[in-house]
């Protein structure tokens, strides 16, 4: 096991107990801090991008993720003055059926994972050289091949803009 | 690459942008013309398509196959200009109720169209992943547009919250799509997925795709959404949603099912019965009990949803020749686009001078205008399949579809028995609303109702609409044909 | 253009001109409705006259295409099974509007609805196409729903208009799904009712056995659920018996052959070794409409659902007359389709004459009518009389030779006892005792001031309609001379054997019907 | 044992999963999104491995339209949350129950 | 043949004279009446016309028209002329002039009188369509039409209620009767594949095996029509209540004609009856007779007794045809005609005499008051009774031979005590109606009606007289026994003597029953038979139960089951099984509606259910 593997290993560990404080914490239901261990799960998925030799994305997920969109929601979550969330009772039924139709959506999941062994490493092999410099192909494929859907995507944003001008403007008129 | 074949599209858009433009300098009361300058754009643009000027109506295919222009694209493209034209003239209608600016109302009904343009013509997963958030970002919006009422917000919220939802599991499923074939493009898949058929990730992958698109066109399981948003959003959104919105996730299920991935289809002949099966049930049986009478559209719409996929089903239980199923759905979508937006010019009308939307504000309504009354009634009359309208031919193109293969599968007539157990079903709410307009002893209010010039024309375009469909099928129903070659594989 | 086009197409045009018309110029709009259902009736005389029988082939045809890529075209025609059909329609029509006068409010939409009615059923009866004939039905079928809705009387109205649409829209519905597996299954591509005969028996390409065991029973009780078929019939009283006259005239006389005449012009021919497998199915149903509803009719206490469970009855005679399969039984059906017409029209025209006058249809409240009324009185008295098979209307021609041919086919024998019982005595005795309730017996003080039908166009419809029964009850050659030569082939394409083509399907067919 | 495709799909799912409990769970609207979040990081995770190992970046292109439009979408979103509390003085689901039946 | 066209006019005037006053002259009594009279006096005229032109056996026995013809079911419109056919046609025209005559005075004051003479046209001519019928089908056209010119005319007075019961209790009846009429003319149909009389007879001589499986029920299913329309035991009990229409009424349909048409009907088909058939219509025949009489005993209503009287000798005449003798049934039917016809109007003129009064213990005396109606009347009664050298006397004697020559001794002997019977309550009627004291104040004030009234009386008193003798039987055996030798009025005469034995009971039997009338009824204020029979008159008096009992069954039976199909309609068609569906869709509607809670986290939780759900069921096998 090398050192990769092991900083998988932290990594993974790290994203999913994040993860679940996020959705499940113990000790605090306050949004504050699900948004703080967001946060976290985001930096532990930059890690897992970098073992994926996936540095730019690494890079765009703290920058964009952890910087602007979840400055946004605790800024939001400022704004509002949430309280913390009040403890309720779980109804036992809910509470399971719940638990339950999301297990047997993971079990398919892993399932279906765990069924396609013969995808996964042959090439890894010789993975690891082609992703080394993959910023620039990543730039050429994104305003060659993909330039329509990123054109699109532009104007995605700015009707976003638009959107959050509207429903957030002062005056109703 | 050529991307003069976009002409539409980049109209469309550079139309979006024109109306925030002039909204900077036209004064606030004169407004309204800038809907009204927008929809002679749109119909220019319409007219354009058919005329065959521009290179928007050839064939052809664009950004290394992200973008296709086929027979089906340009049915689904004029489809959704026509949709947005009488969007407009409800929106034109119903300004004065939206809070926040009217404009930028406009140019988000525009750019919500360009993203249906763009989803008609997609011809790979990343191209559908972008066009449909193109579409729902823009309807979250739209949806919550009149800030001022809860409903709206709240319907944007839940709208914003379940469509979020569905995108994960689409995108999800894109990711696994892509993680065990590498292809996005369709066509590449189609080629390479015979191979592929016996791998549950990639079966999995595209599974959460169709339930991201199920999500769309509200499907059941994923119908639960359609009810609560279509009462609260503005009534010309929930026109544009019922229409524009499902629509556009028939399109790119249809792409997906059977130009992407026939071999798959095929193999799922029983789950889109079931699915059709009880969609149907679903929405009629919901609607029975329903008083809100935008919120019973609601429920309709599910099990409209419902007897459009029986023309999915009917694809998928021959995938080599889609004709009849994919030309009964194209032109029962067009039957469906005329009939919704008459009932919801003709809803919001009404619904403006009460406070209530209970189906009772109905009362009277042939006393208070009887072209209202009568549209309403004609509108559901044809949604209930009843001929010489236009529903009444789809539903049989629908049913004959489905009809055709129960000699191969047992199931298609169950499905075809559920789905006339829908229509009787249907008969029972839809006459319920005409009977509100008839029969009911106890009108509160009598006034008459001012209809505006706009509501005026788009309701009779909308009969128009109706009436042609369902009296001079032929036109239409060869497009239709036409453009449902193109699923055939 | 056909003259069939025109028949149905005048009251078509005049509804659509009527949309044009002022709710307030009353006059106007009656003369309209008047007028055009009057052209339409005059033309169909006309048409009736000039009508050739034993020709091979339709009559007055024109085709002309509609939708191309499935096989649609308006195509309009008759023969001797329809000719008398679309007379008996015109005329119903035109009595249907003599009698809306009983409307008072909103009569523009009446009388719009009325016309299109009219003019649906009668373009529904002159179609050979089956999609128009569906569709056409439909058209008619649709303002029965409103009319009952809006127009109807009681407090039943709307459970009433709600089971009738429900009720009637199944039918509809399983028809049109046996009439779509029909044009799939046969192979013809085409909706044109000729050519796939044509297709099927000319050019020898039947129908699955095993396609036909799946259509007949779609359209068999699709149709029948339209025809108030035992055990469907409920819808049928009760939807009658708070219709407005006119709609149940029209409904009860006109619109309901249609399921009838779909069976016989369609099935028959088309679905041979099913429609043999069903003959006995067909015939005890048919008794169960005979005599189980002609004991529900004993038990009616308002006369219009009495009449209204007698016209379910009567359906019993013609479904007897499909089932016996043969020349004699087919023939006697279609004349009592015609005669039944006539009979329903006019019943339910004097009972809404007498609802209108009296306020009241309970038989226990009515009672010595024919002394203020001798003329509808009178009238009343020949209609029941006709509705228990007396000579000299058409419908005893129609019952007798039903129960000839239902005799004739040894297995339907047993069944035609208890139809000919049904005939002779239980409608008898619900004919005589709401004579005896309604007509005889002293007359209540508060009837003292009622006015009969005194001038010649109040008239009009009810000695119209009485004279068509008499006419064709004295000449019933008139009808079945042009009616037999057309019911020959079909009879012949629904009993012949055809060894040849499908052995084992014969086997099958011929195990099951013995 | 070497960490491999199946590895990061795995902890990519188990993510998804976690997310999807989350929306489900949460009353707060807030960390409902923050859900979803964790579900869209899921997706982008197993675009990624998929990237690494199948050799090709066309997932990666597909992450960065992911990231753009999850961006827009909070964007959008939270702005419709602040809306909505400014009319309810609530970010609570229970709230939110004006329509229904 | 000569006047081919006649017999068509025969038929149709009273038919157009009954469209003519329905149609024109409604509204004028005197002008219609004569209408009426006109049309059937003609048709006597001519009759009389054609009959001497062509004798009773014309040429050409049969013209037709085509009517209705589909396949192998060819029903023509034609006319059978014959002897059987036209000497009824003289019966009916003659005798229902005669009526129609009478009835122009009785009638006279009724405001609807008009109304009466249509009805009494229709009804001549639904009668001459039976007697010229040619075939099956013909026949049970115009066997409902009389059936339904008698319902009207029963009902004539409508808004008397038991004038409306007892027209629909007729109709009803008859139609059980025509029920199996028309199976049995079905069955005929089937087996030897014709509906014509003439084309019958030829089959069936053809190929005499035709009948033979089958052919007992077929007689006795067509028989059926004849127990309906001749009121034979067990449907005879509607003729006592037709009592309720006019008392013309009763004498032309109820007495003379329309009764008869069954006897009729019999003689004409009787090639197809087979001898196990004429059997049970023997004994039916037989045991009506005796039924009558007896009911006919303890009525008190004058058109009661003569109603059950007409029903005895309707039995006889069955029992005569069953006995294979169809010259005496039709010999006793036309006298039968004469003198019932006499009786019924005499009725009516001391009914009409009484204002309205009709029960014979409150006359009385009428002798003094009434001459001619007394003298006709009592003709009348000596002929029924059959006293020599009255019509009665020559055809009860015929059919009292006939038995016995047929050796069928019980029968004989019910006859002889029929026969007994007849004189015994024809003679209470008398002598307590006619002589006498008068009992009531309407009796003392009696009247002799007008002579539109009593000149008819007099024309049928004359045929009663002398019927028996004028040849009559000579037609009939033409028809029937084309070998028997011809008479002459004077071996007519005579012609009883000839079986002594019948001759001297039949005789023994009216002396019989004479002498019981006078003793106990000569001065009687009151009825002493009560008395003296105990319940046996209770029972008699009430028609020996058999209203109660068909009321018991019959009726009970079919309202009961008319009960249950509209309780299983009311409750279980409509209530349960439609109530079901709609119940069930409703509910089904109403909670699967209960999953849109408005709740964004439910919401989302059954979105995440659905996606399980649809993943489990694709990939989790």
């Amino acid at each position: 096991m090398g050192l990769p593997d092991i900083l998988f290993y932290i990594f993974a560990a790290l994203t999913l107990l994040c993860g679940l404080l996020v959705v499940a914490n113990p000790f605090s239901r306050s949004p504050v801090t699900s948004a703080m261990f967001l946060v976290l799960t985001i930096i532990s998925l930059a890690g897992l991008f970098v073992l994926l030799n996936a540095f730019f994305l690494a890079a765009v997920q703290v920058i964009v993720y952890a910087g602007a969109v979840m400055v946004l929601f605790v800024f939001v979550i400022m704004l509002l003055d949430l309280k913390e969330e009040e403890r309720r009772h779980i109804k036992a039924f809910g509470f399971v059926t719940g638990v339950v139709s999301v297990g047997i959506i993971l079990s398919v999941f892993l399932k279906s994972i765990g069924s396609t062994a013969k995808l996964a490493l042959p090439a890894a092999a010789n993975a690891s050289t082609a992703g080394e410099s993959d910023t620039h192909a990543l730039g050429m494929l994104l305003f060659t091949k993909y330039t329509l859907p990123f054109e699109v995507i532009s104007v995605l944003l700015l009707v976003a803009m638009i959107g959050v001008i509207t429903l957030s403007k002062k005056d109703l008129k | 690459m050529n991307a003069s074949l976009m002409s539409l599209e980049i109209s469309v858009l550079a139309l979006g942008m024109l109306v925030l433009l002039a909204d900077l300098i036209m004064p606030p009361e004169r407004r309204k013309f800038l809907g009204y300058a927008a929809i002679a754009a749109l119909t220019t643009l319409l007219i354009a398509s058919f005329s065959g000027y521009g290179s928007c109506s050839l064939a052809g295919t664009a950004f290394n196959g992200m973008f296709v222009n086929d027979a089906l694209s340009l049915f689904f493209k004029r489809f959704f200009i026509i949709a947005a034209i009488l969007v407009l003239f409800i929106a034109i209608e119903f300004a004065e109720r939206l809070a926040v600016g009217i404009s930028e109302y406009y140019s988000l009904v525009i750019f919500a169209l360009a993203g249906m343009l763009f989803a008609a013509s997609a011809n790979n997963f990343a191209m559908l992943f972008v066009a449909i958030e193109l579409i729902t970002i823009t309807f979250y919006v739209l949806v919550s547009f009149q800030r001022n009422r809860l409903a709206s917000l709240e319907a944007g919220v839940k709208y914003l919250i379940l469509g979020a939802l569905s995108s994960s599991f689409m995108i999800y499923g894109i990711a696994l799509i892509w993680g065990t074939t590498g292809k996005l493009n369709f066509n590449e898949l189609a080629a390479v997925a015979p191979q592929y058929t016996g791998e549950k990730i990639f079966l999995l992958g595209i599974l959460l795709v169709v339930v991201g698109l199920g999500f769309k066109i509200a499907a059941f399981p994923f119908q639960i959404w359609a009810p609560d948003v279509y009462q609260g959003a503005p009534t010309p959104t929930t026109a544009f949603l019922a229409v524009g919105s499902k629509a556009a996730g028939f399109v790119l299920l249809l792409r997906v099912l059977f130009v992407a991935l026939p071999v798959v289809a095929a193999h799922w002949v029983n789950l889109l019965i079931v699915i059709s099966a009880i969609t149907i049930l679903y929405g009629n049986l919901c609607a029975i009990p329903q008083r809100n009478i935008k919120r019973l559209m609601g429920y309709s719409s599910i099990a409209h949803a419902g007897y459009l996929l029986l023309g999915v089903a009917a694809i998928a239980g021959n995938v080599h020749d889609a004709t009849a199923g994919g030309a009964a759905i194209l032109y029962y979508l067009a039957g469906y686009l005329f009939t919704v937006m008459a009932s919801f010019t003709v809803i919001a009308l009404v619904v403006k001078t009460s406070q209530t939307e209970d189906i009772s504000v109905l009362a009277g309504l042939h006393q208070r205008s009887p072209l209202l009354a009568a549209t309403l009634t004609i509108a559901m009359v044809s949604l209930a399949g009843i001929p010489p309208l236009a529903g009444f031919f789809g539903k049989f193109l629908l049913l004959k579809s489905v009809i055709a293969l129960g000699v191969v599968n047992q199931g298609y007539y169950c499905l075809v028995f559920t789905a006339l157990a829908g229509v009787v079903i249907s008969l029972y709410y839809y006459f319920g609303v005409v009977r509100a307009i008839y029969f009911s002893k106890d009108a509160a209010d009598l006034s008459p109702i001012a209809i505006s010039g706009s509501a005026r024309l788009c309701i009779w375009l909308s009969l128009a609409g109706i009436f042609w469909l369902g009296i001079f099928p032929d036109t239409i129903l060869n497009l239709a044909s036409e453009a449902a070659k193109v699923l055939s594989s | 253009m056909s003259i069939l086009t025109y028949i149905s197409g005048w009251p078509l045009l005049a509804a659509l001109l009527l949309i044009f018309v002022p709710s307030n110029f009353r006059v106007i709009i009656r003369l309209v409705a008047l007028v055009a259902t009057f052209i339409s009736m005059a033309l169909a005389i006309c048409m009736f006259w000039h009508f050739k029988a034993g020709q091979t082939g339709f009559q007055f045809e024109q085709q002309i295409p509609w939708v191309t890529s499935l096989g649609i075209s308006y195509h309009v025609g008759v023969d001797g099974i329809n000719v008398g059909l679309i007379l008996m329609g015109a005329i119903v029509g035109f009595a249907a509007a003599c009698c809306s006068w009983e409307i008072e409010r909103r009569e523009k939409e009446f009388y719009i609805l009325l016309l299109l009615m009219t003019g649906g059923i009668l373009g529904a009866f002159a179609s050979l196409d089956l999609f128009f004939f569906y569709f056409l039905h439909e058209l008619a079928l649709v303002p029965t729903f409103i009319m009952i809705g809006v127009w109807g009387r009681g407090e039943r109205k709307n459970y009433a208009t709600f089971q009738i649409t429900l009720y009637l829209s199944i039918g509809a519905l399983l028809a049109l799904v046996g009439l779509i597996a029909l044009y799939l299954q046969c192979g013809a591509n085409t909706f044109d009712l000729p050519a796939i005969i044509k297709y099927v028996h000319d050019d020898n390409h039947p129908l699955a056995v095993k396609a036909q065991h799946f259509i007949f029973p779609l359209l068999l009780f699709g149709f029948g659920i339209l025809v108030s078929l035992w055990p469907f019939h409920s819808w049928a009283p009760l939807g009658y018996g708070v219709a407005p006259a006119p709609t149940a005239m029209l409904h009860a006389g006109v619109l309901k052959k249609f399921g009838l005449y779909g069976l016989i012009r369609i099935a028959l021919p088309l679905l041979p070794e099913a429609a043999q497998c069903y003959v006995q199915v067909i015939a005890w149903l048919a008794i169960g409409n005979i005599i189980y509803v002609g004991f529900v009719a004993m038990r009616q206490r308002d006369l219009n659902l009495l009449i209204g469970n007698s016209s379910v009855a009567h359906m019993g005679f013609i479904f007897l007359g499909i089932a016996s399969l043969n020349l004699i039984g087919i023939t006697g059906a279609v004349l009592i389709m015609v005669a039944h017409g006539f009979l329903a029209a006019l019943t339910f025209a004097l009972s809404g004459y007498i609802y209108k006058h009296a306020g009241t249809l309970e038989i226990s409240e009515l009672g010595g009518l024919c002394r203020k009324l001798p003329f509808i009185g009178t009238a009343l008295l020949m209609a029941a009389m006709a509705g228990c098979g007396l000579p000299g209307f058409a419908n005893f021609v129609g019952e007798a030779t039903v129960f000839f041919g239902a005799w004739s086919r040894p297995a339907l024998q047993t069944a035609t006892v208890f139809a000919v019982w049904g005939a002779l005595v239980i409608g008898a005795v619900y004919m005589t005792r709401a004579i005896r309730n309604v007509l005889h017996g002293p007359l209540p003080q508060k009837f003292n001031q009622l006015a009969d039908a005194n001038n010649v166009w109040r008239k009009l419809p009810y000695a119209l309609l009485l004279a068509s029964l008499f006419l064709f009850g004295c000449f019933p050659k008139l009808l079945t001379d042009k009616i037999q030569p057309d019911v020959k082939p079909i009879v012949s394409m629904a009993t012949q054997a055809r060894a040849s083509v499908m052995p084992v399907a014969l086997n099958t067919t011929s195990a099951i019907s013995n | 044992m070497q960490v491999g495709l199946q590895h990061y799909l795995v902890i990519s799912a188990l993510l998804f999963a976690t997310g999807l409990l989350g929306v489900i769970m949460r009353r707060n609207l807030l960390v409902m999104y923050m859900s979803l979040e964790l579900m869209l990081n899921a997706a982008n995770l197993a675009l990624v491995s998929f990237s690494r190992y199948n050799n090709n970046l066309d997932g990666q292109v597909l992450v960065f339209f992911i990231i753009t439009v999850a961006a827009a979408e909070v964007a959008v979103g939270l702005a419709l949350i602040v809306a909505l509390f400014r009319k309810r003085q609530s970010a609570h689901v229970e709230d939110l129950t004006s329509m229904k039946l | 043949m000569k006047y081919e066209i006649l017999p068509w006019l025969i038929l149709f005037l009273p038919l157009f004279s009954a469209a003519v006053i329905a149609l024109f002259t409604l509204g004028n009594r005197t002008v219609s009446a004569l209408i009426s009279i006109g049309a059937i006096v003609t048709g006597f005229v001519l009759t009389l016309a054609f009959i001497s032109g062509n004798g009773f056996h014309p040429a050409v026995s049969e013209t037709s028209t085509a009517w209705l013809s589909i396949g192998s079911l060819q029903a023509e419109f034609g006319l059978k002329l014959d002897g059987l056919s036209l000497m009824m046609l003289l019966i009916v025209t003659g005798v229902g002039g005669a009526i129609h005559i009478y009835s122009f005075g009785y009638m006279h004051e009724d405001r609807s009188m008009a109304r009466f003479f249509c009805f009494l046209s229709l009804f001549t001519f639904s009668m001459l369509g039976i007697v010229l019928a040619s075939n099956f089908v013909q026949m049970f056209i115009f066997w409902e039409l009389v059936g339904v010119s008698s319902y009207l005319l029963i009902g004539f007075w409508f808004e008397k209620p038991s004038a409306g019961d007892a027209a629909k209790k007729a109709f009803i009846t008859n139609r059980l009767g025509d029920f199996g009429f028309l199976l049995g003319i079905l069955m005929v149909w089937q087996l030897l594949g014709s509906l014509n009389f003439t084309a019958l007879a030829d089959n069936l001589h053809a190929n005499p095996a035709a009948l033979q499986v089958g052919g007992t029920i077929a007689g006795l299913l067509i028989f059926c029509g004849a127990v309906g329309k001749s009121a034979q035991f067990p449907l005879h009990v509607w003729l006592a209540d037709a009592m309720e229409g006019p008392t013309p009424v009763s004498a032309l349909i109820h007495a003379a004609t329309m009764v008869a048409a069954g006897v009729y009907m019999l003689c004409r088909v009787f090639f197809l009856l087979n001898a196990d058939a004429l059997h049970v219509i023997s004994y039916v025949g037989g045991f009506t007779a005796l039924l009558a009489a007896l009911i006919a005993v303890q009525q008190n209503d004058i058109k009661r007794i003569l109603a059950y009287s007409t029903l005895s000798q309707l039995g006889y005449m069955v029992m005569s045809v069953g006995l294979a003798g169809q010259t005496p049934a039709m010999f006793h039917l036309t006298t039968h005609a004469f003198f019932k016809a006499l009786l019924f109007l005499g009725a009516g003129s001391v009914i009409h005499g009484l204002h309205e009064e009709q029960d014979i213990w409150k006359m009385g005396g009428l002798k003094k008051h009434m001459p001619v109606t007394f003298w006709t009347f009592f003709f009348g009664t000596l002929a029924l009774c059959g006293v020599p050298i009255f019509a009665g006397f020559y055809s009860k004697d015929a059919i009292l031979a006939q038995a016995l020559e047929q050796h069928n001794y019980i029968l004989f002997g019910v006859a002889v005590f029929v026969a007994a019977l007849t004189t015994f309550y024809m003679f209470r009627l008398f002598f307590v109606a006619f002589l006498g004291e008068a009992r009531t104040e309407k009796a003392k004030h009696a009247h002799e009606s007008p002579f539109v009234m009593t000149g008819p009386l007099m024309v049928l008193s004359v045929l009663a007289v002398v019927g028996g003798f004028i040849g009559i039987t000579t037609v009939y055996n033409s028809q029937f026994a084309p070998d028997a030798e011809k008479l002459t009025v004077v071996q007519q005469l005579l012609e009883p003597l000839k079986n002594i034995v019948p001759m001297l009971l039949g005789i023994g039997a009216v002396a019989v029953g004479l002498f019981c009338a006078y003793t106990l009824y000569g001065k009687a204020a009151t009825d002493p038979l009560p008395a003296k029979l105990g319940a046996l008159a209770t029972a008699m008096k009430n028609r020996f139960y058999f209203d109660e009992i068909y009321e018991a069954t019959f009726i009970r039976l079919h309202d009961a089951l008319a009960a249950l199909a509209d309780w299983i309609d009311r409750w279980l068609v409509e209530g349960f099984a439609i109530g079901f569906i709609r119940g069930g869709t409703d509910l089904s509607g109403r909670s699967l509606r209960l999953l849109q809670t408005g709740n964004l986290q439910t919401y989302a939780f059954l979105f995440t259910l659905g996606v399980a759900l649809v993943l489990y069921l694709m990939l989790g096998k």
